[in-house]
């Protein structure tokens, strides 16, 4: 039997609530309905009174979370998308991240958010907000690309202390599948070679891990061995892994399926320059989404994003030098 | 919680109280209104129907969002509304409001096919269409978001001088109510006395969630009277009765009388979108009184007042029919977008400096 | 537009309603509860008088907002909360509240003038002070936002079992009510029928804003129904009547009787911070009925009905002016933050890797 | 007598609102008050019927806005706070920045967003927002550093057909003065040498500018000519002006007053480091200010934001290289 990235998301929070009486979860649709992915499917009959369909209002629902945080509990919030959280920025930016270093009371919730693109999906129902909350003191992001990461760090994001912002991709739900879900796994904060290679180093994070090993494996045939790079979280973001495999490969190129300004591209390119500019023998690259809304139709969708394809080309380019 | 329908001035404390005529009375007198909004009920139903085999047969990429069950209250808002002077700004469970106001099928059709053609160029999809500069603002996801929007609008064109004899009307369902922006914008229309009419159909469900979950108080349109809005509360399945009162709403915006507020109860008669099958929906609701179908319910009725034969409602349902089947046919041979020619670029101005 | 105090009743239809008696009446069985409101009142009021001081004398950074006008209300709440056991999110008017609520002095002084010692460490300042673990929530500045919060501790004391007896409570402005977060929040307390209750201060000014730009209804009680909350409407400007309603509602909310909703008449006596001499209100309002300084209609009553003396009054006027003094005395010879010493960072974890 | 850069912002939505019936004034206490930073102070009595008090719904203001574009006008909505857009977030990002892209029909309204840190203003009153805008599709940022340009990228910015988030240096206000106006000016989308060096170049923009050159003039008397570049505009971000000046210097340090994490600096970075590697001669830096919330205490305000000492300490380290 195989288990999927949803499938992994659903067991993690299956746990959390049957371990963990502190843990409940608010959203819209999450009860008898198990959420518009279904991510919480048969959570609100197994756990009567810890899993609560709400209202409309992603403002208040953030609040109500914080409130119960400072009560010791630890609320799971899903986001029916990660775009409607911008009705919910701030009660993120301004409440929940402030919290700690106002009070001193750390706020201990997840925040759920449904993102990146799918095909015909568009502008409203598509976005990666990383690279937003990322921008935030007090906020920890991060960005599971694989079935046992999607399950290890929304157990271990609870656990935090701190407010989570947890990204689950959309595209993964139900593509990404793997046989089980393996015990060991990496801390929050630590990224993972997700290829090994030593011509070049593709630092990616969530679906675009997956396009990246699959550039990299079309290069292969040409002698081209890329390395790719697995952020995992993008706040905290794990310089040393990354600084130690471009040190390897001396080229570096980050990926990213947000818009093209700023982002964690930039935080990933900018901090390589700072710090480990010496080791680059070529000029580091980004490759990002196309600076517009992500469009609808399929077709400009898929070329709105980084391909295997685009991806190729950026590396080719940066394997020129 | 079973809603009675309750006489409007109750809740309509700030515009002058005018018994209306029962609906069955005064809808006698509107022939042509009521001809006028069950065509595009039937058609929008056509539309619809034909949208939902085209999902099911995997030909459309995206949502499909179904009006069923919602006509009479779109289509009498729609019906109501001038098409050249109003703004109308659809919700997702619009398509009878938006064939009312005058939306060609094809716009449909391409929008929902991804035609390059269409008013949103295969940029964006589905119900998010409009044609803005016709008074057809084009909705984005965010529950609300159009309220101050055809707010704007009004607003502008008050300061234009433009505003005389205009209305501008959008609707939302019972989940929207619960959003921060609902509240804002229709706080606002009533402070700035806009000619503006809100329409809240309440299907009792937003998404699955019901209406308990969502919100504490009998009737929605208890809400009216803290935004200084007039308020009607109609029973949704009822063509003649939403015609009435949405041509009473529409008319007191548009002579000055402020803002409006109407509720319809009534139940969505399709799930969410045409990927959900609904289970949560209870028999209980699907039987009682707001689970008619108010097609059913105004086909009896316009054929008893005489205003249309049975015959000719099947004159319009073939017609309506071949005409959805060209719409569909020509969007279906249209380009679809090509990434290489597509202008990738979110603004207008075009800088000569480099970025 | 002046408004008359309004029955509750008539906005309260969700909860059973009660005939409360006169203010009066029901006050003079009740001398502890106004003695300690009145106390508070004074205590703040004093207090208050000597921040703006120390803002006119250059010895404050930041801002300065006062509760002068609004003493009553906010004392006649947080007098019928228990410190302990409730909890009470205060706004920028609140001292008053504060002080029946139990806040200390230092607390305040320290926050007002940066002391490292006090509750917020000079990271955030004046208003925004709080004791989350004490339940009482430090504000963020965005109106709105403290009322979901509030919702949450109490949501979260019902998950533990522990809510049986509690209420919470927190105010907000007139201007406040426009917010969306104002309107989610209300919402979401009457869906999850929390035992809270929200006072709104209408003061007839948000900031320069006068009602007339703000909202469009007559009261804003009148909202209560359509969020199915209880609904109370009162003079402000009247300690015995902000007392018994204050009482009345804090004892339904507190006995399972719901949310409930509390609009306060009255007017803001001071700019909306110490830097804005309020040009803009006009002398009518100054001059009418709630123009009344609360503290001034609060004493003939109190002394009239045998509850305290002149003399007492004066006692306590010295005493509270020789604690406030040593409470700014002692604020003003602590250390203020030092950045180097500063642990600059945003959250609890420590992450083993670097960042 | 002397013009200061709030005199700039007023004198310009005075010419706006006499030289075009398409503008008006939306925004909180902007009428009789005149606005909390008294930037609209006249305004209602001169133009009656053009300035309006709105009420405390940043979400419903910027709708409007948007609406009143469409038809035509050309609003100019104030925020009482950069930190108070929170609430319009999704009315800006989703709905103004979407629409030129959607539908065709651009949608003319400017922003003007008080940002920035003041002594004792704390983490709700201090916010830079330009970093989070400027990621989206859609949007232009301005983010002016002086009085002609206070004045000038104001009516330049309501003259674009595209959402303008323009961001006031609320420190600048009344600290800031100049002679007199000067007429000619430099377009939208060109930065400015503010000083002229060939050491090294440091990019800043707004309040920071003038950070940077106090820096640059501490530096001067030990032999560094420093180069200070004013980006003016964020977004569209004028790499050719950085580039020429790298060439010249060889080392870049980037300063904003922005948190940390990806923001201006990071685009900065990342552009010069893509386009410009061989340019450089020393790894180049970022200065931001520390990544929690802005805190309240003037002192620990004033080293939570870059200074002319933390400049002159990271060019003195980036001179070292
Ligand atoms: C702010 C926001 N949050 C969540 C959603 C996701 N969503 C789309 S439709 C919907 C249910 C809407 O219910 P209702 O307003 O009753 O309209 P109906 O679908 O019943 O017509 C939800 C939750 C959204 N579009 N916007
Ligand atoms: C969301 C938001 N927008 C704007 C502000 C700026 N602001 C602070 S207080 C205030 C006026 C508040 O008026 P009201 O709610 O009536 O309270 P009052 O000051 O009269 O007690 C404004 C506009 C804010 N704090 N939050
Ligand atoms: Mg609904
Ligand atoms: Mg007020």
């Amino acid at each position: 039997m195989s288990v999927t990235y949803i499938d992994a998301i659903l067991a993690a929070q299956e746990k959390l609530l049957r371990e963990d009486d502190r843990v409940f979860l608010y959203g819209q649709d999450i009860g008898v309905f198990g959420g518009a992915f279904k991510a919480t499917k048969g959570l609100a009959a197994a756990f009567p009174n810890r899993v609560f369909d709400s209202p409309i209002s992603e403002d208040a629902m953030i609040g109500l979370a914080v409130g119960a945080a400072i009560e010791g509990l630890r609320p799971i919030v899903e986001m029916q998308f990660a775009d409607f959280s911008s009705i919910a920025f701030n009660q993120i930016v301004n409440q929940a991240a402030t919290h700690y270093y106002r009070t001193g009371v750390p706020i201990p919730i997840t925040v759920r958010m449904p993102s990146g693109g799918t095909p015909g999906s568009g502008p409203f129902h598509s976005q990666n907000m990383e690279g937003i909350y990322a921008q935030y003191p007090g906020l920890i992001v991060l960005t599971p690309a694989t079935v046992a990461d999607a399950f290890h760090m929304l157990i271990d994001g609870v656990a935090l202390d701190d407010p989570v912002i947890y990204c689950e991709h959309k595209f993964l739900y139900r593509w990404l599948k793997a046989k089980s879900i393996n015990n060991d796994h990496l801390p929050i904060g630590q990224a993972r070679i997700a290829r090994p290679g030593k011509h070049a180093t593709v630092v990616a994070y969530s679906a675009m891990v997956h396009e990246a090993v699959r550039a990299a494996d079309r290069l292969q045939p040409d002698g081209w061995e890329i390395e790719v790079v697995d952020l995992r979280s993008v706040k905290p973001l794990d310089l040393d892994t990354i600084l130690a495999s471009v040190a390897r490969t001396g080229r570096l190129l980050a990926v990213g399926e947000s818009f093209p300004w700023g982002g964690v591209t930039a935080e990933v390119i900018s901090l390589v320059s700072e710090h480990g500019f010496h080791l680059l023998d070529a000029p580091p690259q980004r490759l990002n989404s196309r600076d517009t809304p992500i469009p609808y139709h399929p077709k400009l969708w898929a070329s709105h994003r980084p391909t295997p394809e685009s991806i190729c080309d950026a590396l080719r380019h940066l394997l020129r030098f | 919680m079973r809603l009675q329908p309750r006489p409007a001035s109750l809740y309509a404390p700030s515009v002058p109280t005018l018994d209306l005529p029962a609906a069955s009375e005064k809808s006698v007198t509107d022939r042509d209104f009521l001809r006028s909004a069950f065509q595009s009920m039937l058609l929008a139903r056509i539309l619809e129907n034909k949208l939902s085999s085209l999902y099911k047969a995997g030909k459309i990429v995206g949502g499909v969002y179904l009006g069923r069950g919602q006509e009479s209250v779109s289509a009498a808002l729609g019906t109501a509304l001038i098409r050249g002077t109003d703004v109308f700004s659809p919700l997702i469970r619009d398509q009878a409001g938006r064939t009312a106001f005058g939306e060609s099928l094809l716009d449909c059709t391409r929008t929902y096919l991804g035609s390059v053609l269409g008013p949103m160029r295969g940029r964006d999809g589905n119900v998010h269409r409009g044609r803005p500069l016709e008074g057809v603002p084009a909705m984005i996801s965010h529950l609300g978001a159009q309220i101050a929007l055809v707010a704007g609008m009004l607003f502008a064109k008050r300061l234009k001088g433009q505003l005389q004899g205009v209305v501008g009307a959008t609707c939302v369902g019972d989940g929207a109510t619960s959003t921060g922006a609902f509240h804002e914008a229709l706080n606002l229309i009533g402070v700035e006395k806009l000619p503006l009419v809100i329409v809240v159909a309440n299907n009792q469900f937003a998404y699955s969630t019901p209406n308990n979950r969502q919100f504490a108080c009998g009737d929605l349109i208890e809400r009216a009277r803290g935004y200084g809005l007039g308020g009607w509360s109609v029973d949704g399945t009822d063509l003649f009765a939403c015609a009435s009162v949405m041509r009473e709403a529409v008319r007191r915006a548009r002579e000055g009388g402020g803002p409006q507020m109407v509720v319809a109860h009534l139940l969505r008669l399709v799930g969410h979108g045409e990927h959900d099958d609904a289970f949560y929906v209870p028999d209980a609701c699907r039987n009682d009184h707001y689970g008619r179908d108010c097609i059913d319910v105004a086909i009896p009725q316009l054929v008893a007042n005489g205003h249309v034969t049975t015959d000719e409602i099947h004159a319009w349902q073939h017609q309506f029919a071949a005409d959805v089947q060209r719409a569909v046919a020509q969007a279906q041979q249209e380009a679809t977008p090509d990434p290489y020619r597509e202008d990738w670029t979110a603004i207008s101005t075009r800088f000569p400096i480099s970025q």
